[in-house]
């Protein structure tokens, strides 16, 4: 039984043309997805479709039940549906732990914030110790944490990661990986865009791989790098058959 | 990140545009010429028909106030309208106009009819000057340093024994008859107008217009089409100062006197920006036809109500509605329409 | 040296309360990117109401901030309501805010005109024209300063407000949703913020800070209806100059400029206080176009 | 005689993040060169650092030999490189014959002030909107076009200029096959005249179609240079794309 089914949804921006054309996709409770798929195929914007930050043309996505596809994005997000974007998106001039605390901007309980707030730290040390310092001084890796430990905050139900070891050393990348593990652990539904693809399908149970605004084909998250459409997704027609010009 | 903001993927469907021929569109309906030499000769005329005006030193005035004002508004709408950089300080070339001429007459003697086109280039040098300093930003800062550009003339000249201070500078009236006294006034706004209307028209209607217009739609395309684009702005902002020079320098004279708060009040600006905008910025015509429409209800409210505050109201109310509303102003969105009369048609 | 002193404490309680003028302008830019040239014609018709209150029912204008503010409260979130949502996400948002405010302006300008006429108005409540009297102490000998009582209930009022709008943008959940919109506005959505909701509070919580600030210069300086041209491009240019937005920029700016207005007016004549402000904004422009605190637009 | 343009040590950062790092490449007069990379590779900075829309941290450009490292944009364009933007920024409320024009240099005040356009122009302005096959268009405004026809024009208004060097950033994304094959055939036939293309492109069958060679970026740095063969066959391309270098 899928918790979030995607049907049919396409979407773009403004009077531009379809990034999404028709795409249909179902996550189920408890697994980790990761998508792939060359620059252009649509993978952030079916993120931002879900979260509620862009809203679809056509199709609908439900969450459990109940249809996003109309909702502001702070309603989403009261659903557990949790959406880390690709440029982090923190609050560069407050601390890590206002950034935090506003992560549970929804959440009413102050001590359930508190409790919260306590796991975080918990899970990233490194943010219990610079807690007091501006996030916009932060180092890229750190700050990819805060924004992490930032939607953990409001206890999502479903987790959506665009490309979050971009831009990081590999070492720093490993770090934002097992972290990750640790939310897979912890029950969580995690879809992650990840451009690290072997990194990132050796962490999820299913790979998704997504061209031109329609999910080209899916499965098993091992394999999935040896299928030869791979390289020709990535590397045109003549790279996948071997030949040359 | 920078990149991939709005990576597309191709595209099912590309749906052609309904689209007329490739033909140049028709030319401006030929009329249109003679509508507008008929009015031109009309106002060159006007003052001729003194047996047959009952108030004719009142139609001479409220005649050259008009023509004052399209020749102001016009101007304002080059840098504003076309390369979309909005002044609301432009009354501050006015008032340069204004004492250059009038410093002249009052210590040297020389009429303000001789002197105006010095008027007009202090204007433009002082226009070159502020816009190499406040064309450094733009938008909402651009527009503060205007204001602060009109205060800062304000106390200047408010503080200068040598320009009258803030009693300004009385100027001797013009040797002529009470009775002809309005005429040389009137034909000069006449030809300032016709001189402002002309400028816009050639901007429009030139490599550098199109460039403020490029300039108003995306600044960073234009630069990397190849448009100078910061010699562009400032060469705007000199330009769009010459004429508001002149008329402010006949304008002193008309009323017989400089003084501050004349010219460097931001009411003078914001009715320049008033009637661009309402006539239609951006637009050639549009000026022309807010100057008109908005000096004959400031009349007409004016008649009916007495109240200058009342005026003002209807400003600002005008300007919010016309904002809110028709952002394209009369000429803009008659245009938009296809309702737009042949001979209002000047871009 | 007692002359210095005394000019630089007269320069700083004129700071205080162009703080509080500025900090309402800033919050408007930083949170919705408006720029609000109707600040001062709100901060005017704000002091009408004191000066009546006043003048008609004895009402000290340091008190009539208990309902000037929140009745400007309302009103900013009705002109927001009526005015900005229908612009929000139009091409030329921050030009069309100036034009708008500009209308605004004239209107406000207008009606005040007309009802109030344009006499020169100004309350004057006992402590207006008393000062409290400073010797001893540092000074030398038979020097002594005077600190009008006036001046100094503004400058404290400004300070109580600022620190209260402080604590409140620091430490309240609206507060935190403000600071956030303002610094990431994609951001806050993402962490379920209602921009819109937030957006609207703070033009409220701005135009409040125009009603505080019309209070006091109810009684500190002489005011009509058109006066608010002069008012808003000083307060303008402390915007500029503090980097258009920065709440930090404008509080150090406007008492940077008060001090060095103050001693303008001190050493050449009361006149040219203002052109300090012109000609620091111009300088600013020259030298980092961004402002003391502003960033650098993207390209 | 060395390349056509010759980009030395470039370095541009924002933020924390190294968007581009040491690059250096050579494109040699007369060829179609591609860039190429995955997303965050520093592709379109820098394509900005190029022509100085973004002002490098340090590095050098030379164009022909002559630094060109701080010139401003529209000189550049006189100077002979012409650029599109990856977002179409076409001139919305100007005709396509005003597109076209508008950077032409008016060579002196009469230029500048006389005729909007003269007939030499506008002839030349209808040739190459003829050439990309939106000629009947020319006085429409700019704003009636499709996503892929505001690339044609795009395309077409950097010729307006003569230029020895055209950089295009992504022409094919967003145009549909029918569109996207006549821009191929045109970038061919001018390229035959001799005119150089630098091209930012996503579509791998267009760039490994097209190219005579490809550089390769990968987190701000150049990964590689070489014929598209090479590229296909170099197998640190395809694990810079699915991030396993």
């Amino acid at each position: 039984m899928p918790i979030l089914e995607i049907t049919d949804v396409s979407a773009g921006y403004g009077s531009g043309p379809d990034i999404l054309r028709g795409l249909s996709l179902e996550v189920e409770e408890a697994k980790s997805y990761c998508i792939i798929g060359p620059n252009g195929a649509g993978k952030s914007t079916l993120f931002k479709v879900i979260a509620g930050l862009l809203h679809p043309r056509t199709g609908n996505v439900v969450f459990r039940g109940e249809s996003l596809a109309r909702r502001r994005p702070d309603q989403v997000l009261a659903t557990g549906v949790c959406f880390v974007p690709q440029d982090q998106a923190l609050f560069p001039e407050m601390s890590v732990r206002e950034n935090l605390i506003m992560g549970a901007y929804l959440v009413k309980d102050r001590s359930l914030v508190k409790e919260r707030l306590a796991r975080v730290y918990e899970m990233f040390p490194i943010l219990s110790e610079r807690a007091g310092q501006d996030a916009g001084k932060l180092s890229g890796g750190q700050q990819q944490m805060l924004a992490m430990g930032r939607a953990l905050m409001i206890d999502p139900i479903l987790l959506m990661l665009d490309e979050p070891t971009l831009g990081l050393a590999p070492q720093i990348a490993q770090q934002i990986f097992s972290q990750v593990e640790q939310l897979k652990s912890m029950g969580l539904t995690v879809v992650i865009i990840e451009q690290n693809a072997q990194r990132g399908l050796e962490l999820a149970d299913w790979g998704v791989v997504l061209d031109l605004g329609i999910v080209r084909f899916e499965g098993p998250s091992e394999g999935i790098l040896e299928d030869p459409r791979i390289r020709e997704l990535y590397l045109g027609k003549a790279a996948s058959t071997g030949e040359t010009r | 990140m920078i990149e991939d903001r709005a990576a597309v993927g191709p595209e099912p469907s590309d749906p052609e545009p309904e689209q007329q021929e490739a033909q140049r569109p028709p030319g401006p309906a030929r009329y249109r010429w003679y509508v507008l030499a008929a009015v031109v000769v009309a106002l060159f005329a006007l003052p001729l028909f003194r047996p047959m005006i009952s108030s004719y030193n009142y139609v001479l005035t409220l005649g050259a106030l008009i023509l004052m004002w399209v020749a102001m508004s016009s101007s304002w709408n080059i840098l504003g309208g076309f390369a979309g950089y909005i002044s609301l300080g432009h009354s501050v070339f006015m008032g340069v106009g204004g004492y250059v001429a009038g410093v002249l007459l009052y210590y040297h003697g020389i009429s303000p009819f001789l002197t105006a086109p010095l008027g007009g280039l202090a204007a433009v040098a002082l226009g070159f000057l502020a816009g190499f300093i406040t064309l450094r930003t733009r938008g909402p800062a651009f527009i503060i340093s205007t204001i602060a550009l009109l205060f800062m003339f304000l106390l200047m000249t408010d503080n200068f024994e040598y320009l009258g201070g803030a009693a300004g500078l009385p100027l001797p009236a013009l040797p002529l008859s009470q009775e002809w006294l309005r005429v040389p006034f009137y034909y000069a706004m006449l030809l300032i107008a016709l001189g402002a209307i002309w400028t816009a028209y050639r901007v429009a209607h030139s490599k550098f217009g199109m460039g403020l217009r490029a300039i108003a739609e995306d600044e960073v395309k234009a630069e990397v089409a190849g448009v100078p684009t910061r010699l562009y702005k400032i060469s705007a902002f000199a330009i769009s100062a010459f004429w508001v020079g002149v008329a402010g320098a006949i304008y002193g004279y008309s009323i017989a006197f400089v003084r501050p708060t004349v010219f460097f009040t931001i009411a003078i600006s914001a009715q320049m920006v008033l009637m661009a905008i309402i006539g239609g910025k951006g637009t050639v015509a549009g000026p022309v036809v807010g100057a008109v429409l908005i000096y004959a209800i400031n009349e007409l409210s004016l008649v009916a109500f007495g109240a200058t505050e009342f005026n003002i109201v209807i400003q600002g109310t005008m300007l919010v509605a016309v904002l809110l509303f028709f952002p394209l102003g009369i000429v803009g969105t008659l245009r938009k329409m296809n309702r737009l009369p042949a001979f209002l048609n000047w871009d | 040296m007692t002359n210095v002193i005394q000019v630089a404490i007269l320069g700083l309680l004129l700071g205080g309360v162009y703080a509080l003028m500025a900090a309402g302008l800033t919050l408007a830019f930083g949170v919705m990117r408006i720029v609000n040239l109707a600040h001062a014609a709100f901060i005017i018709a704000s002091a009408y109401i004191s000066f009546f209150a006043f003048e008609k029912l004895g009402i000290d204008p340091l008190l009539s901030v208990v309902f000037v503010m929140p009745i400007m409260f309302l009103f900013g979130v009705a002109v927001y309501q009526v005015l900005f949502r229908r612009i929000e996400g139009s091409k030329r948002f921050g030009e069309m805010t100036v034009l708008l405010t500009f209308g605004i302006a004239i209107m406000v300008e207008g009606l005040l005109g007309f009802a109030f006429t344009g006499i020169y108005r100004k309350a004057a409540p006992g402590y207006a024209n008393e000062s409290f009297i400073v010797d001893g102490l540092f000074l030398p000998q038979g020097d002594i300063l005077f600190i009008p009582k006036g001046q100094f209930y503004a400058s404290l009022l400004s300070i109580v407000l600022l620190v209260a709008l402080w604590a409140f943008l620091r430490y309240s959940q609206t507060g935190y949703a403000i600071r956030a919109t303002t610094q990431n506005r994609a951001a806050a959505e993402i962490v379920g913020v209602n921009v819109r909701r937030v957006s609207a509070i703070s033009f409220g919580l701005s135009t409040a800070l125009a009603g505080a600030s019309g209070a006091l210069m109810s009684y500190l300086f002489p005011f009509f209806p058109f006066r608010h041209w002069q008012w808003v491009a000083v307060l303008l240019a402390l915007v500029v100059l503090g980097g258009m937005g920065s709440m930090k920029g404008a509080v150090i700016g406007a008492l940077v400029l008060g001090v060095a207005s103050s001693f303008v007016v001190d050493q050449i004549g009361p006149t040219w206080g203002p052109m300090t402000f012109y000609l620091a904004l111009f300088l600013i422009l020259l030298i980092r176009p961004q402002g003391l605190f502003g960033k650098e637009a993207p390209a | 005689m060395g390349a056509m343009l010759e980009a030395r040590g470039l370095n541009k950062g924002f933020g924390g993040i190294q968007a581009v790092n040491d690059a250096s490449f050579e494109i040699e007069e007369g060829t179609i060169t591609s860039l190429i990379g995955p997303n965050g590779a520093g592709k379109t900075t820098t394509f900005n650092l190029i022509n100085n829309v973004i002002r490098a941290d340090s590095g050098s450009v030379k164009f022909n030999g002559r630094e060109i490292t701080r010139k401003m944009p529209h000189k550049l364009t006189r100077l002979g490189i012409g650029r599109t933007f990856q977002v179409t920024r076409a001139l919305d409320d100007m005709t396509l014959i005003e597109n076209m024009v508008v950077g032409s240099s008016a060579q002196n005040l009469r230029g500048t002030f006389g005729s909007r356009m003269l007939d030499s122009e506008t002839e030349r302005a209808l040739d190459l909107l003829e050439f990309v096959g939106i000629e009947k268009y020319a006085y429409s405004k700019a704003e009636l076009l499709s996503y892929g026809q505001r690339k044609l024009l795009e395309f077409s208004a950097v010729l307006m200029s003569n230029p020895r060097l055209v950089m295009l950033d992504e022409p094919a994304g967003g145009v549909n096959p029918a569109l996207l094959e006549r821009m191929v055939d045109r970038i061919r036939r001018l390229n035959e005249q001799g005119i150089t293309f630098f091209i930012v492109e996503h579509n791998m069958d267009l760039v490994m179609d097209l190219s005579d060679s490809v550089i390769v970026m990968a987190h701000g740095e150049v990964l590689t240079h070489g014929t598209p063969e090479e590229v296909q066959s170099d197998g640190r391309v395809l694990d810079a794309y699915l991030g396993m270098a």
